[in-house]
């Protein structure tokens, strides 16, 4: 018996052990394995976790485009796409520490139970080393946790919620994603020279921990220059018609309203929001305005007509113009024939950092790894330069603000960047209260 | 005042939709007796119709205009639908702008073949198959269809507009002196549902058809041995019902953007709604379906909220027991049926 | 003072007076028969007797206890069985769980947590419940269902299921409705044969004269929810006020 | 043996010796082979088929005796997890505490709501347990995130203060759930040629309890209060004037299978430590309702297999990607190849939905009596084939 979950992948197997042998060989992993999954073959295997069914099923599959682009990329196949114009030039395409990369997928159905099943079979069954993909905080936060005790390498894929790098931040998770703390410092200055500083703000919130975290940051970055918060009225996460919380906004005094929903949640608020004539109102003397702080394309396109002129926030947008997005969109759009999301580009961006940090580390060792990657600096990914904290595993770089698009030439081209916003404005300590309460821990290996 | 009248009015809108899937699910638990998982489905298939013909409308031809570029670069396709280019721009505009309407008259014979086809290749074979067969083969019917939706159109909700010229707001509290302003859609909607309840119970309250399948409703056997083919009129009805859950679903597109999913989240709720109502009564259903819809309304006002958080997560299902436990029945529900 | 006595008994639904003022006395080991044309309150009466009506007014008493306001499986339990209309058994049970049933609850009462043990390990109860198959001449079909079976052989496992309670005061609600001539005549010979055999006391409800007048000993003319008259068979039979309410018009 | 008839006897061998050496059994393609794809032996997926084996065969036990169809199962499941989990949190890493705490406070739980719902039969008590387990799907998601930590689901930090044991272990890492010291995660592995067979000391606690809980309803089915049980079901009318009071029965029986649930809930945290309120929600009630009438309600092992049919589609159909199906069909000529995967690609990896869809409506639709119908079936063919095509004996064997 050993004391890990530690085994070798299925996979590799099959390329050492093809010949029968005749006498059962009977070890234990630790006595053959340095660390939890270690490839011993001439391949690696990597665990794409993304949602596959239920409302995020899009985003998943765009993430899962994203992947196979750039495994595709890290094998040596395609244009290389951002690894040309990735700063650091550690990788080769000839796989990852030259050895061929392998991916295994599964659906996490945004359900955090799913989610940790589908990446324990491909832990336990499949040999992957490193798990990476989801839609939502939630799943990001149970699979972090579940890797970190597996002793794998988590890299999340698209969750905003301050608590995936806050109080439940672990040793073996990275975000590059940015947050509800970002969203806040990013919007804030360009709400101020829009709306002014004399506002009235009235938040609907999903009534989840997403919600909760993104509502706090608004707010308070809000009303740090000024705004007056009404009321924050939360929702259920299972509502379909916010006309019932929609109506009383009317009413409140309010002028601005935030909205922080995400997904199908957003496309209904906002859609209902704008039918109730919220666009036309004036009051106070001033036009009423709505702020969507997590914006996404994928959304946007949902609701349609009703995004127009509406503010909020974003990772990446396909619209940018430096050489690292511009190599990415072409290759992702020659390859798929659309530009990608902000999900597809987390995610790519994700895989291509975790294969360079173990280039870099000489090994696929989660420590060696993790190493890398803490307090590592790097450019050409699209977002400018940015910078993987230590403290807390969050990647800092700068943030969009975007607004929905008069007159899209395209369907695609919903979005337009207004700001964007430098990495210096956005940045927080490590123990800000937002993100207090929880422990990185150590590093996990899984020997 | 004016918040509570308003309530009132997003209620008496959220119970459209509710009493038009409830009133379905009991013409079929009724008339056939079967516990039908997949009518949701049917909502959603209605609301899908609307996709359909505002997709149909816009097939376009493609010129490439090499003044302009794609995202890659290249020479832009400019893309004008058939319809703008046979009927002129602004004809042809208004027709696309007008696609959730028109899709009315698409999704009657849609909706009632898809009723008809269903209840005679599969319904039918389980009337005297226990309700837990129904239930799973009606709840495996329900996911095959929602996801051959989300193979042709993606799980991302998809935005059908409303007319233009109903897209707007309205003020209702004019009359009585009040400022109530309500999105004309809403309004719309209320009253479409309005007619369609009205419509189903005159149908069935004035017409002989209507009159043996009320008959049979109540004693099945009896109105056989008058020699009366009433499996036949049954499968009708069930075409009736399709068409009335497709109907709301066409008409539910601009309120909310429909997805492949939407059947599901209407699903759990019509049936607290209907069996709420009582089973076997078609007004009970209705009464339930607005009456659930204004209590969420109001449990969903602040000033509810602060005396009891979180009321507006399990308000429906609070007043479900409460409803339940004080009448065994339903509101009006029939003694003996599914009872057992 | 007999086993079970009815006293001022009188039920309303709604507009409609089901039973005015009903007295009634059953003789411990008699077969009493309730007779009374379509709509009299029988039924009515009968449900009053077993728990599923309360009457508005009134008291019954059985054996000296009231049995108002009990629960029908309390008044079960108190020594009164019930025989249906329409057959009542365990459709989906085989004809010996049918029999096993009654034999536990008159062993166990109205509610036994008796998860472990195996049913075949109860040999004093599988036991009973054979011997009243046998007493029944059901043994030879003592596997197989019950739904399955004739109606006649439901109506006499219904019976024997009734009497391995050994209930004091048995009730039958119209025991050969819908019935061949030749079922119920098995049928009165099969309760005539009770009523000799055993220490019970038989309450019928008829439709059918030619069954009443083969087993009663004591009859009661219920006419719109009032008892007409109470006397012996022979007596019933030449009451001019009964040939006019009841026998008259079906003669 | 056990007390238990013949038939009843071997078929809880049968089921022992199946748990026992499911590592092989599920594990029937070499590593590396195209059909990798279907081994299910590993820990996690395991573990799940017996827990939700466990979880079925409690529901079994109300509805398929009584008949009375509860969809808030999931409920009593989600407590139990959350309580194992807080065990852990507060107490001690030992799963035994755990797994106690879980089933009481699932039984109190089951008490509270069968009392109230089982004043209603029918579809009245189906829609009644359904809005309770809803409510507390949606209070667990929001309102009462300090319990249960709401959508991330309850887990455990390094600051737990737990009382027996220690927050966080040398190495700074949580501590990890084990039985008297034996790690539930710990693995052995045993290599023979290019099969590898994994055995999971969690796996073999699950397996265990699986068949004490699969024993207990033998014993439960062929009981007195089993009967009772089938004779509510058959007539509610027929037992009150019998002189049986069907209210505790139904009540017993709901606590019964509601303590079941709590069993599972509480394994599945004590395999892995983390409590999601989507265990609540009616889906998941509802999954538990499919997989008893999928196997065959009412039978004795149609719950598990069922169940073990719905996880196992979820969790090798859904990783089923087009790189896999290429694999498959890598033999053939391009273009070939290509049809095929095109033709299969709507059916697996995110299709897994559509095709367990459709097996539900196939199954319902040809084995009435679920999968154990088409296990009899099978038999029944079987032996005529051996008998030489005699004719078959006329007589129906009640499924088992």
């Amino acid at each position: 018996m050993t004391n890990t979950v530690s085994r070798r992948g299925v996979l590799q197997r099959g390329a050492i052990a093809g010949a029968g042998v005749a006498l059962p060989t009977i070890f234990t992993a630790s006595s053959a394995a340095a660390y939890t999954n270690e490839p011993t073959g001439g391949t690696v295997t990597l665990g794409f976790n993304v949602p596959q069914t239920g409302a995020y099923a899009d985003e998943g599959a765009d993430e899962l485009r994203a992947y196979e682009l750039a495994v595709e990329h890290l094998n040596g196949g395609g244009d290389g796409g951002m690894m040309n114009t990735f700063s650091s030039k550690a990788l080769q395409g000839n796989g990852i520490l030259g050895k061929k990369v392998n991916f295994v997928t599964g659906d996490t159905q945004t359900k955090s139970d799913a989610a940790r099943a589908s990446a324990k079979s491909m832990i336990e069954k499949d040999g992957a080393v490193m798990i990476t993909g989801g839609s939502s905080s939630g799943v990001a936060i149970a699979v972090q946790g579940l890797c970190q005790e597996a002793g794998v390498i988590f890299m999340a894929g698209l969750t905003h919620s301050n608590d995936t790098t806050g109080k439940d931040k672990k040793a073996n998770g990275f975000r590059h994603f940015f947050n509800g703390y970002m969203s806040a410092a990013a919007l804030a200055p360009v709400l101020k020279n829009l709306y002014g500083t004399d506002r009235t703000a009235y938040h609907l919130t999903a009534d989840y921990t997403w919600g909760w975290t993104q509502e706090e940051s608004i707010a308070a970055a809000t009303e740090a220059m000024g705004w007056n918060t009404v009321n924050k009225v939360r929702t259920p996460l299972a509502a379909t018609d916010f006309s019932s919380y929609i109506a009383p906004v009317l009413n409140s005094g309010a002028d601005v309203l935030v909205l922080n929903h995400y997904g199908g949640n957003m496309v209904n608020s906002l859609t209902n929001a704008v039918q109730f004539g919220l666009r036309e109102k004036v009051v106070n003397g001033k036009n009423f305005e709505i702020v969507v702080p997590l914006y996404s394309r994928l959304m946007a396109k949902g609701a349609g007509e009703n995004v127009k002129g509406i503010h909020g926030s974003t990772n990446w947008h396909w619209t940018l113009q430096d050489e690292g997005s511009k190599a990415f969109v072409k290759s992702f759009g020659t390859k798929y024939g659309f530009p990608p999301s902000q999900a597809a580009h987390t995610v790519y961006c994700q895989t291509m950092l975790y294969a360079d940090a173990a280039q870099r580390a000489g090994t696929f060792n989660p420590c060696g790894i993790a190493e890398a990657l803490e307090g590592y600096e790097f450019d050409g990914l699209g977002n400018g330069k940015t910078l993987y904290r230590a403290d807390d595993h969050q990647c800092f770089k700068d943030v969009l603000v975007v607004r929905g698009k008069e007159n899209p030439t395209s369907e695609f081209d919903l979005l337009e960047v207004v700001e964007v916003t430098p990495r210096a404005q956005v940045e927080y300590a490590p123990d800000h209260p937002m993100f207090a309460g929880g422990q990185l821990g150590s590093c996990n290996s899984g020997a | 005042m004016d918040a509570i009248l308003l309530q009132i009015l997003n209620g008496l809108d959220k119970g459209s939709a509710y009493a038009l899937i409830a009133l379905g699910l009991t013409l079929i638990f009724g008339t056939l007796g079967v516990v039908n998982f997949a009518h949701g489905a049917l909502f959603m298939i209605g609301a899908f119709c609307a996709v359909t013909v505002q997709r149909l409308l816009n097939l376009s031809f493609e010129v490439v205009d090499p003044d302009k570029t794609d995202f890659l670069g290249q020479p832009l396709k400019v893309k004008t639908p058939y319809v703008e280019a046979w009927f002129g721009p602004e004809m042809g505009g208004a027709i696309i702008d007008w696609a959730v309407p028109l899709a009315i008259l698409f999704a009657i014979p849609i909706m009632i073949g898809v009723g008809y086809v269903m209840e005679r290749g599969l319904i039918k074979h389980f009337y005297k198959r226990p309700h837990a067969d129904q239930i799973l083969v009606t709840f495996g019917l329900a996911i095959v269809l929602q996801e051959v939706v989300k193979y042709f159109y993606g799980a991302n909700p998809i935005q059908t507009p409303a007319p233009e010229s109903l897209n707007g707001i309205v003020n209702l509290g004019a009359v009585i002196g009040m400022d109530i302003v309500y999105p004309v859609w809403r309004v719309v909607y209320f009253l479409f549902s309005v007619v369609i309840i009205g419509g189903i119970f005159s149908f069935l309250q004035f017409t002989t058809f209507g009159m043996v399948v009320r008959a049979g409703m109540a004693d099945r056997e009896t109105v056989g041995l008058l020699g009366i083919n009433i499996d036949r009129r049954f499968t009708i009805m069930f075409g009736i019902a399709a068409a009335v859950a497709g109907l709301a679903g066409v008409m539910y597109t601009p309120i909310n953007s429909p997805n492949y999913h939407m059947g599901m989240d209407f699903l759990v709720l019509s049936f607290v709604v209907v069996v709420v109502g009582g089973m076997g009564s078609l007004p009970g259903a209705v009464l339930a379906g607005f009456m659930l819809g204004v209590l969420e309304s109001f449990a969903s006002m602040n000033e509810i909220k602060s005396i009891i958080p979180g009321i507006d997560q399990i308000i429906i299902y609070v007043v479900a027991i409460i409803i339940l436990l004080t009448r065994p029945r339903g509101l009006m529900g029939r003694k003996g049926v599914m009872e057992d | 003072m007999g086993i079970l006595e009815v006293k001022n008994v009188g039920k309303r639904f709604g507009g409609l007076q089901a039973l005015g003022d009903v007295n009634l006395s059953v003789k411990e080991n008699t077969v009493h028969a309730i007779i009374g044309p379509n709509g009299a309150g029988k039924s009515t009466l009968l449900n009053c007797l077993v728990g599923k009506l309360i009457p508005d007014t009134g008291s019954v008493m059985f054996d000296g206890q009231s049995v108002l306001g009990r629960a029908p499986y309390e008044i079960n339990q108190m020594g009164i069985s019930r025989v249906f209309q329409t057959p009542e058994i365990f459709g989906d049970l085989t004809v010996l769980e049918n029999m096993l049933i009654p034999c536990f609850a008159k062993r166990d009462g109205a509610f036994e947590l008796n998860v472990l043990p195996s049913v075949l390990g109860q040999k004093d109860v599988l036991e009973k419940a054979e011997h009243m198959l046998e007493e029944m001449n059901m043994a030879d079909k003592r596997h197989m269902h019950a739904a399955a079976m004739s109606r006649g052989d439901k109506r006499r496992l219904e019976i024997g299921m009734c009497l391995s309670q050994e209930p004091r005061l048995l009730l039958l609600d119209e025991p050969t409705a819908g019935m061949a001539r030749a079922d119920t005549n098995n049928t009165i010979d099969l309760l005539k044969q009770i009523s000799d055999e055993r220490d019970i006391t038989i309450a019928i409800i008829e439709h059918d004269m030619h069954v009443v007048f083969s087993l009663a000993d004591r009859i009661t003319v219920l006419a719109q929810g009032t008892p007409l008259v109470e006397d012996d068979p022979q007596n019933i039979r030449g009451n001019p006020k009964v040939r006019e309410a009841y026998l008259g018009e079906s003669a | 043996m056990f007390g238990l008839e013949k038939r009843d006897t071997s078929m809880l061998i049968i089921v022992a010796v199946l748990t026992m050496f499911a590592p092989f059994i599920l594990n029937p393609f070499p590593a590396g082979s195209a059909l990798a794809q279907f081994n299910a032996g590993y820990p996690d997926l395991m573990q799940r088929f017996v827990i939700f084996g466990i979880f079925a065969i409690g529901f079994n036990i109300l509805f398929g005796l009584t008949g009375y169809l509860s969809f808030g199962h999931a409920a009593f499941l989600g407590v139990g997890s959350y309580s194992a989990v807080w065990m852990f949190k507060l107490l001690s890493m030992n799963v035994i505490p755990a797994i106690i705490l879980s089933v009481i406070v699932a039984g109190l739980f089951s008490l509270l709501i069968g009392f109230v719902s089982l004043r209603r039969s029918g579809i009245y008590f189906s829609i009644l347990t359904l809005a309770f387990a809803q409510m507390s799907f949606n209070l667990a998601y929001s309102v009462l995130t300090p319990i249960t930590n709401g959508e991330t689901g309850l887990q455990l930090t390094l600051n737990d203060p737990r009382v027996l044991g220690v927050s966080a272990t040398a190495d700074g890492s949580i501590p990890v759930t084990n039985l008297f010291g034996m790690e539930m995660r710990s693995t052995f592995e045993l290599a023979v040629g290019p099969w590898a067979f994994q055995f999971n000391a969690g796996y073999y606690l699950c397996a265990v309890i699986l068949l004490l809980a699969f024993y207990l309803s033998i014993r439960i089915f062929r009981s007195p209060f089993g009967m009772m049980l089938r004779a509510v079901k058959s007539n509610q009318q027929r037992m009150n004037y019998t002189g049986l009071n069907t209210r505790p029965y139904t009540l017993a029986a709901f606590v019964i299978s509601g303590m079941y649930a709590g069993l599972a809930g509480g394994l599945m945290a004590s395999m892995d430590p983390l409590a999601g309120a989507e265990r609540m929600q009616w889906t998941a009630s509802g999954e538990v309702v499919l997989m008893t009438i999928l196997g065959g309600a009412g039978t004795l092992i149609g719950p598990v297999l069922g169940a073990g049919f719905i996880k196992y589609f979820e969790n090798i159909f859904s990783k089923i990607n087009d790189g896999v199906l290429h694999s498959w069909f890598s033999f053939m000529p391009d273009g070939l190849e290509n049809a095929m995967v095109t033709l299969i690609h709507p059916f697996v990896g995110k299709g897994w939905h559509l095709t367990l869809g459709i097996l539900f409506m196939l199954v319902v639709i040809f084995l009435p009596g679920g999968l154990v119908e088409g296990g009899q079936r099978i038999r029944k063919w079987a032996k005529n084939k051996r008998s030489g095509g005699e004719t078959p004996t006329g007589k129906t064997e009640p499924a088992e």
